[in-house]
């Protein structure tokens, strides 16, 4: 049983970390794991650069792997999460959670995804072969979120 | 000494992400800090803008709030995204 | 982009089958995944065996798949599924589904797993140390399918 | 030559999983087939169990077939589950 986030630097191998994780799910036989990539819209996105607030960042994102816990039955949750500059194609963010029951893995993985997308301490950068913007939640990413609320 | 981080966008307008500073002569609280350091930095009202969130000592604070001069100061332009 | 479905009668590693798979994914941003594995339920259960018709499981899977295709804007699904005789902890089934944004992922993942919990053409024979028994869906399984006749 | 499957427990009542057999002497379609493998196997009438379906050359049936004595046919006890 292991609840863990990772803010990392470097580059990971989704994968072998999601094996590893397997192993510390003890009984549980639904695993459910989402993979982040950077996508090149038209071609056009060269690199995401990702600002976290250390300790901060880190913290909010216990606290929502908390509130997971208190809405679903779950024996392991695992969120990595990349900062600096990642490539086209790279993965961003592995979130992976495991229960005794499928149901409750693909909710708290889909809750743990919208809480990082929306509310999460990071900012990215979006630079192309010109130039570059910040980047803020899409309307669908709040959208995704409201749904919790609700339930 | 304060210790102030500039997040996202405002760490472009700054022109730094960080910076040590001894609390200003004038500077009392958080408020007469972000105007000083608009000033200082040229950074067009940037700190006061209502979607930037402020943290003391990684604590989000709303209003006005005193300062000692040894505090870790955060300012945070909307976050999440993509 | 690939949309494929494998019946294995030995075992699979599902963090390598899923690096592999993200490289078929082009320029998808958003891999949604689950990991079916065999509970030891109160430590009673030593195995499973499961069966398949040869021809029929596959073309029901792909089926599933092609529906899922309709539903959602896919880059890729990849389907594995075991029969044999798999042991307690170890993966029965994996399903992994990539599209542009995460939503299509995530449901069309979870729409695939409720398919193979109680559509799929597989029999399962659960054994303990002393008899065994063949399962069939739970109450759950087919409620959970219902979800997608009112979407 | 028919070529038959016994899928899941029916594969247990029936004790072989699938077997080759030469269409017998007054069987001519499917539900005379199921009754004479029935008897047979002494399967306590399993086959004709609402709860099973059948399959001739992979394809479900419903009701009763004719049968040429070359098919490949199915018992399918419900599936899924687990």
């Amino acid at each position: 049983m292991g609840f863990d986030a990772e803010i990392l630097n470097t580059g990971f191998n989704p994968g072998s970390r999601l094996n590893k994780f397997s192993k510390t799910c003890g009984d549980a036989g639904a695993i459910a794991s989402f993979i982040g990539r950077v996508r090149g819209q038209s071609g056009e996105v060269n690199q995401l650069r990702l600002e976290s607030y250390p300790g901060v960042t880190e913290q909010g994102i216990e606290q929502a792997i908390e509130q997971a816990q208190r809405r679903w039955p779950l024996a392991s949750v695992l969120i990595i999460h990349r900062i600096g500059i990642v490539a086209v194609g790279e993965p961003i963010v592995l979130v992976a959670t495991a229960a005794k029951h499928r149901r409750a893995a693909f909710q708290s993985c889909d809750y743990l995804m919208d809480y990082l997308k929306t509310d999460a301490v990071f900012w990215k950068h979006q630079s192309g072969p010109d130039d570059g913007e910040w980047i803020e939640p899409r309307q669908q990413d709040y959208a995704d979120k409201t749904r919790w609320s609700e339930t | 000494m304060l210790k102030i981080y500039y997040f996202g966008r405002l760490g472009e307008r700054a022109a730094r992400r960080e910076e040590n500073l001894v609390l200003p002569e004038g500077v009392t609280s958080i408020s007469t800090l972000k105007t000083w350091l608009d000033r200082s930095h040229d950074l067009g009202g940037a700190l006061h803008d209502k979607s930037v969130k402020t943290m003391i000592n990684q604590s989000l604070v709303h209003g006005d709030i005193a300062l000692q001069g040894n505090e870790e100061i955060g300012f945070l332009p909307p976050v999440g995204g993509g």
